[in-house]
């Protein structure tokens, strides 16, 4: 692996995941979770695990974000505080 | 001191930042009283655990590792594949969080349908009223 | 499966953006390719079962989002899904069951060696994983595509277990 | 010697099958109670049958298996444990054939759980008598202790089912003491098995272990109603009175006295006992209940809450004669078991009889009711002078031996005879003013001289246990006892100091 | 290498399973009656199955399976030793029991699902069967998951208030589960190898490292949370008492044994006792576990909701069970020495679990009766069930000769062998509180009257109203089974099933001097 690019992109990932949490409108965690996956997966290539970078993609990035706006077009957008 | 912070913590940095994430994740588990943050948060913590089990197959900068795939080339210019196994063990690993994903939705929505909202708080509220 | 026609009988009901239909009326056939090329590479590179499974149930995923719930879920009617998915297992199951049977109890489940095809050990073992994959594939299409359809337009009907291999 | 044989099965077994013979005909009364009848008779007769191998010196054992090393689940045949089984099944037949008067006469409802519990009572009871170690008798100490609980809160009334709950309450928790004791026991000596003299490895333990072990024990036997622990025996007569006859005066108080004999004579043994100096504490213990629970007796004007101050009194006095620890003491309290129960159970009886036929449970309502019912009354007083150890009934019998077994201990237990006396002047205090209100008062109704005692079912059974006691001032070896009494202290062997 | 068939039976108790599951939900399109036979006779035959790899293993010896034909370090092998295969019996045995009390209580309860809950039902048998199978660490966290998930849609099934259980199910559930794969991540990145058996022997020189030590914390925290041990049984209470009363008895009787079988399985395969002796964990466990014996029961006492007072017993109960683990190090002697105190009461609890949750389910399916307030007089209307509870309770309270009281018997008699007498003191309090909160019951449906009965005082023939004898005959059986058995473990009939397992892990009477 390349140190570099890989720490960009962790720390990328890392921002990723506490913006996702933290925003209010699940809509837009979910397309950051999506980012997230995306992310993860493109460290994963860069870690030689092809296999699984492209599972995550097709599954986290894609799937899961599928069913995640599915639920959330059946349930309320916003989160409450 | 500096030598320490090297060797602990820079040479060993997607487990600090695994563990981060995982913290992350872990911290939405708890302490988010949105249903779908719980899940998003959930998502994340799986993912931080993936990502430790990646870094393990890694054999680090310092070897000229690849991706574990037959060709008879890579062989003779004599590289080192990077251990598979984990790999195996994260596909299924990813496989059961996306059907945790699944079935934890469609909870969420009958929820929806029945409490009419999903915020912990409100349905524990609302569980009172019914008097259970 | 095939996307083709569904504007003329339920057009009413669909998304109604026409770039976003013709563009994924363009993609659907070629995720679904790539989708077969990768269940069909598992046993020698990277993909398989499982990652071409869940790219062919994106693919319908894709039909849904572009067509609107309705269309998407008359074409795709559940009993044929669960057909599918049932049949993935079978296979999987199946082919595991046969290298017992065809040792006549003397090899594992899942031995591929021992299954009576017409060619070499080795060869074996990677048509018996191909078995394999493509069982795991149907299930996994079918098991996404269902969950899909459930998280996004059922009312009545309870959750699917979800998918597994 | 030892004897191999399968009647203690069959003796246990009676009551079981009787008990699904009853469930299976609860819907034709005559038939259900038949076979009450028919399983005590039988039972009775198994167990009469062991007599004559007993007395001539053997045991009869009947192991079925071994629960852990050194413990066998089995039974143990001696002859205090025969006293103890006789006392019962005979004293259930008559209470049987009492129980039918008197739950007819009151139309009491559900009859079958009754006599199907009753019959597990019986099973709990004379497995107690029987069994071999101390693992089996607490198996079968706990099924007594259960199956008596819906007979207590038969009334189903809230007083009843305080009583039912406080009877669970008490027992229950006393088993858990008794189950520690016993797993303390098999700890401490490896085995569980009563001996003759006690069982010699348990010496080997610390004296401050056997110290705590014995009081393990004690509050483990908290069916004997020794104070300060008994006050769910009173409660527990808000039970009909049948049980209150059979089981508080009989099996379950007794399975807890009995429990303390075989303790002190069969696990401890009696030099152990002497060697720790357990037995002076256990004499003062029974002292101090005999008295106190007199005085209580004194202040009841419930008739049967009397009888149960009573009991409490004279099942410390069994106490007392073992903690004696000399052989004339032992043979007492081991003839007080049945003689006691026979005396006590008239008693009951009596009362349960008044009942029936005035309703009236209070002394101070009973004023004249020995002219309406001469026989019940009579048979009362001949219990009545059981209980102050008056000659001429079996209550003088053993207190000679227990004072005689004072002398014998010697030394500061030879003060003990007066805290007996005491005691007696104030069994006369409680027991006399009911006959003379009974006799010699007036009815305040007037007019009702009329002779109108109970049904004969009762009645039968109420004589028979009066003229038993008056014959065992005169006759003690009536079923064996005495030779029983005798082949078990001697066989005790190193009780003679 | 040539196998015998019964050794071809631990893969084939799973597949079997899977493949049945989806069996039924085709069959369920075309009749939907069939389901119940189609799970019913696929429990059957992997019940035989069962029994006959247990009689397999204790004559002739453990089973390995090389799935695939690949050998361990690399494969997935299965290995059926003796603990296995006892856990596997029970586990069919109950299960059985449940589908078969099943068929008209899922009728009854939830007539519109009746195919995805036995697809799902059987999905849960499968995982359950796997986890018990397999050998190999990874392929566990697999199936756990699969058991897992189904047991949260099952619990579901009920809607309304379930959901919410069911989704803090979980949430804390895979929490869990993904710290049981956190350890198998540390575990694997020191040994590189994810098979029990290889794994057992690679760690011994590294037993000292942090990060096994940090891999042994995370499996027991996972899988304490799955099995409900007391500071982390926080989901059980919701779950078991809103799931359909078959799924909680399972949940009760088999599920968390399967996590503690999974935990036992952790310890004493991979890690093994001399890592344990190394550490005082087990201490720890113990005080946690009667911790949890006497709040479960105080917190058991504190419900009016029958379901969830037996809930509570449970958390109660898997402290027994935990406890007995916990002492199973210091003990050596024969009979009550090692692992054979917890195992006993693995099979106990789920004797007498199942039947109490099955009666509560019976009460549920006549009248709705959730409260034990409105118990009054159910004794002469619903005979059987009663007397089934009533047993049932009787065990739970530890009177003899039921298999509770053997249970306590055999852990008091371990604790002083360890020379822990306070934990005797825990059994015999917790023997009270037990008999405080059965009791009331008890009390509840025999003895108390009902309102209008009062009035009157005479009684009129009681109008019976039993359950169906679908449902009687598996309440039946179970009661009668607590009885049985309690005098089948006095008379050590079933024990050297147990010692074989003490051989297996040098624990008890084989443990190194």
């Amino acid at each position: 692996m390349i140190p570099s690019i890989d720490l960009v992109l962790l720390s990328l990932v890392v921002v990723l995941a506490i913006v996702a949490i933290t925003v209010r409108d699940l809509l837009s965690a979910i397309m950051l979770l999506s980012a997230y996956s995306f992310l993860m997966a493109m460290v994963w290539v860069e870690m030689h695990s092809v296999d699984v970078a492209f599972t995550e993609a097709a599954v986290g990035a894609g799937a899961s974000t599928a069913f995640l706006i599915a639920a959330l077009s059946r349930t309320v957008r916003w989160e409450k505080k | 001191m500096l030598e320490w912070l090297i060797e602990e913590i820079f040479a060993k940095y997607n487990y600090w930042i695994s563990i981060t994430i995982m913290l992350i994740g872990f911290y939405a588990m708890i302490a988010k009283g949105n249903l779908i943050k719980k899940l998003i948060g959930l998502s994340i913590f799986q993912t931080a655990i993936f990502l430790f089990f990646i870094s393990l197959a890694d054999i680090g900068p310092t070897l000229r590792g690849t991706a574990p795939i037959v060709s008879e080339a890579m062989i003779h210019k004599g590289y080192v594949y990077v251990n598979p196994l984990p790999h195996v063990l994260i596909l299924t690993a990813i496989v059961v969080s996306v059907a945790t994903l699944a079935v934890a939705l469609a909870l969420v929505i009958r929820m929806y349908e029945e409490y009419g909202t999903i915020e912990e708080e409100e349905i524990i509220e609302k569980e009172r009223e019914l008097g259970v | 499966m095939n996307t083709g026609k569904s504007e003329t009988e339920e057009g009413k009901k669909r998304s109604g953006d026409v770039i976003v239909e013709t563009v994924s009326r363009l993609m659907v056939p070629f995720i679904q390719l790539f989708a077969l090329y990768v269940i069909m590479h598992g046993s020698s590179g990277p993909g398989g079962g499982f990652q071409g499974g869940v790219i062919f149930g994106a693919s319908f995923v894709l039909l849904v989002i572009a067509f609107g719930i309705v269309n998407a879920g008359n074409r795709f009617p559940e009993a044929v899904n669960t057909a599918l998915f049932s049949t993935g297992v079978y296979i999987y199951a199946g082919v595991g069951l046969l290298c017992i049977i065809c040792s006549l109890g003397a090899a594992q489940y899942l031995n591929y060696g021992f299954l009576s095809l017409p060619v070499h050990f080795e060869e074996r073992r990677a048509l018996g994983m191909d078995f394999i994959e493509i069982g795991v594939g149907i299930t996994v299409m079918a098991v996404i595509a269902e969950i899909f359809f459930n998280l996004a337009w059922k009312k009545e009907e309870d959750e699917k277990e979800g998918g597994k291999e | 010697m030892i004897v191999e044989s399968i009647r203690p099965l069959l003796a246990i077994l009676c009551p079981a099958i009787g008990s699904i013979l009853i469930i299976l005909f609860s819907k034709r009364p005559n038939i259900r109670e038949s076979w009450t009848m028919l399983a005590s008779i039988a039972q009775f007769l198994i167990i009469f049958s062991m007599i004559s191998t007993i007395i001539e010196g053997n045991i009869i054992k009947c192991t079925f298996f071994t629960a852990f090393p050194g413990v066998d689940f089995g039974f143990r045949i001696d002859a205090f444990g025969l006293i103890f089984a006789i006392t019962s099944t005979f004293l259930w037949i008559l209470v049987s054939s009492y129980s039918i008067g008197y739950m007819r006469s009151l139309h009491e409802h559900a009859q079958t759980r009754y006599y199907f519990c009753f019959a597990w009572a019986i099973f709990g009871a004379v497995g107690v008598a029987l069994s071999g170690n101390l693992l089996t008798m607490f198996i079968f100490y706990e099924i007594l202790t259960v199956s008596t609980y819906p007979l207590v809160a038969h009334d189903q009334t809230p007083e009843a089912l305080f009583a039912g709950r406080k009877y669970l309450a008490y027992l229950l928790s006393s088993g858990c003491f008794f189950l520690a004791a016993v797993v303390l026991t098999y700890h401490f000596a490896g085995t569980t098995d009563f001996m003759n003299g006690g069982i010699s490895t348990l010496a080997e333990a610390s004296r401050g272990a056997l110290m705590a072990l014995f009081a393990l024990f004690l509050l483990g036997f908290m069916k004997a109603a020794w104070m300060p622990f008994h006050s769910w025996l009173p409660t527990a007569m808000a039970a009909p009175t049948p049980v209150s006859a059979l089981l508080h005066a009989v099996a379950v108080v007794k399975a807890g006295v009995f429990g303390i004999v075989r303790v002190v004579c069969y696990i401890y043994g009696v030099d152990l006992m002497h060697g720790l100096g357990l037995g002076l504490a256990l004499a003062c213990l029974a002292t101090f209940t005999i008295i106190v629970a007199n005085l209580f007796a004194l202040a009841q004007d419930n008739l049967k809450r009397r009888l149960a101050y009573s009991t409490i009194n004279q099942l410390s006095l069994i106490i007392f004669g073992v903690a004696l620890l000399s052989p004339a003491g032992i043979e007492g309290a081991m003839m007080h078991i049945p003689f006691h129960g026979f005396m006590k159970i008239t008693l009951f009886m009596c009362a349960g009889a008044i009942m029936v036929v005035t309703g009236k449970k209070n002394i101070s309502e009973m004023a004249g009711i020995g002219k309406k019912m001469p026989v019940t009354m009579i048979t009362f007083t001949i219990g009545a002078l059981g209980m102050c150890a008056l000659p001429p009934t079996a209550g003088y019998v053993t207190h000679h031996f227990f004072v005689h077994g004072c002398e014998e201990a010697g030394g500061t237990m030879s003060f003990f005879p007066y805290i007996l006396l005491i005691a007696a002047i104030l069994d006369v205090m409680y027991f006399f003013p009911i006959i003379y209100t009974a006799f010699f008062e007036k009815s305040e109704e007037g007019g009702g001289s009329k002779i109108k005692d109970a049904p004969l079912f009762m009645l039968v059974p109420i004589a028979i246990t009066a003229t038993c006691s008056i014959i065992f001032f005169f006759y003690p070896d009536l079923f064996h006892i005495s030779e029983l009494v005798e082949t078990a202290v001697q066989s005790l062997g190193g009780v003679h100091p | 290498m040539i196998l015998s068939v019964v050794e071809q039976f631990p893969v084939l108790v799973v597949v079997i399973s899977l493949l049945s599951a989806f069996t039924i939900l085709i069959a369920g399109w075309l009749n939907k009656k069939s389901c119940w036979f189609l799970s019913f006779s696929t429990i059957l035959v992997q019940l035989v199955m069962s029994v006959f790899i247990l009689n397999h293993v204790l004559t002739i010896g453990t089973i390995h399976y090389w799935l695939g034909g690949w050998a361990p370090p690399w494969g997935i092998e299965y290995v059926v030793d003796a603990l296995n295969a006892y856990v596997l019996v029970i586990l069919l045995s109950l299960a059985l029991i449940c589908v078969t009390y099943s068929k008209r209580s899922i009728a009854h309860e939830l007539p519109h699902k009746i195919v995805p809950f036995y697809t799902v039902y059987q999905l849960l048998v499968t995982g359950l069967c796997g986890v018990v199978v397999t050998g190999d660490i990874f392929n566990m966290y697999v199936f756990v998951e699969i058991f897992s998930l189904s047991a949260y849609a099952l619990i579901a099934s009920r809607g309304k208030i379930a959901l919410k259980a069911s989704f803090t199910y979980l949430v804390l559930g895979s929490i869990g589960a993904c710290f049981f794969l956190l350890g198998i991540g540390f575990l694997y990145s020191v040994t590189g190898t994810l098979n029990m058996h290889d794994l057992s022997v690679l760690l011994p020189p590294l037993y000292g490292n942090k990060v096994v030590l940090a891999a042994f914390g995370f499996f027991t925290v996972g899988l304490s949370i799955k099995m409900a041990l007391f500071p982390l049984h926080t989901w059980l209470p919701d779950a078991h008492s809103f799931a359909p009363s078959e799924i909680s008895a399972m949940l009760s009787g088999i599920i968390i044994e399967v996590s503690t079988y999974a935990f036992i399985r952790v310890c004493f395969s991979v890690y093994t006792v001399n890592f344990i002796k190394l550490l005082p964990i087990f201490d720890f466990l113990c005080w946690i576990a009667a911790l949890g014996i006497i709040i479960g029961s105080v917190l058991a006492i504190a419900q009016y909701n029958l379901k969830r007072m037996l809930a509570y017993s449970s958390v109660s109960q898997m402290g027994y069970i935990m406890l007995a683990v916990g002492l199973s190090t210091s003990t050596h002697h024969a009979l009550w020495g090692g692992l054979t105190p917890a195992l006993m009461h693995i099979l106990n609890h789920a004797l007498m679990k199942g039947c109490l949750f099955l009666v509560a389910g019976a009460f549920i399916y006549k009248a709705e009766l959730w409260n034990i307030t409105d118990f009054k007089g159910l004794g002469r209307k619903m005979p059987y069930t009663c007397a089934a509870f009533t047993l049932a309770a009787i065990s739970m309270i530890g009177v003899p000769p039921s298999v509770g009281f053997v249970s306590k018997l055999y852990i008091i008699l371990a604790s002083l062998e360890a020379g822990k007498f306070i934990f005797v003191a825990v059994m015999l309090l917790s023997t009270l509180l037990n008999l405080v909160y059965f009791w009331r019951v008890i009390e509840m449906m025999y003895m108390r009257r009902e309102e209008r009965e009062k009035e009157s005082h005479s009684h009129p023939p009681a109008n019976k109203n039993e359950i169906p004898l679908s449902m009687l005959i598996p309440v039946l059986t179970l009661a009668s089974l607590c009885i049985i058995f309690g005098i089948l473990w006095l008379t050590e009939i079933p024990i050297p099933i147990l010692d074989q397992v003490n051989a297996l892990f040098g624990l008890g009477r084989y443990a190194a001097p």
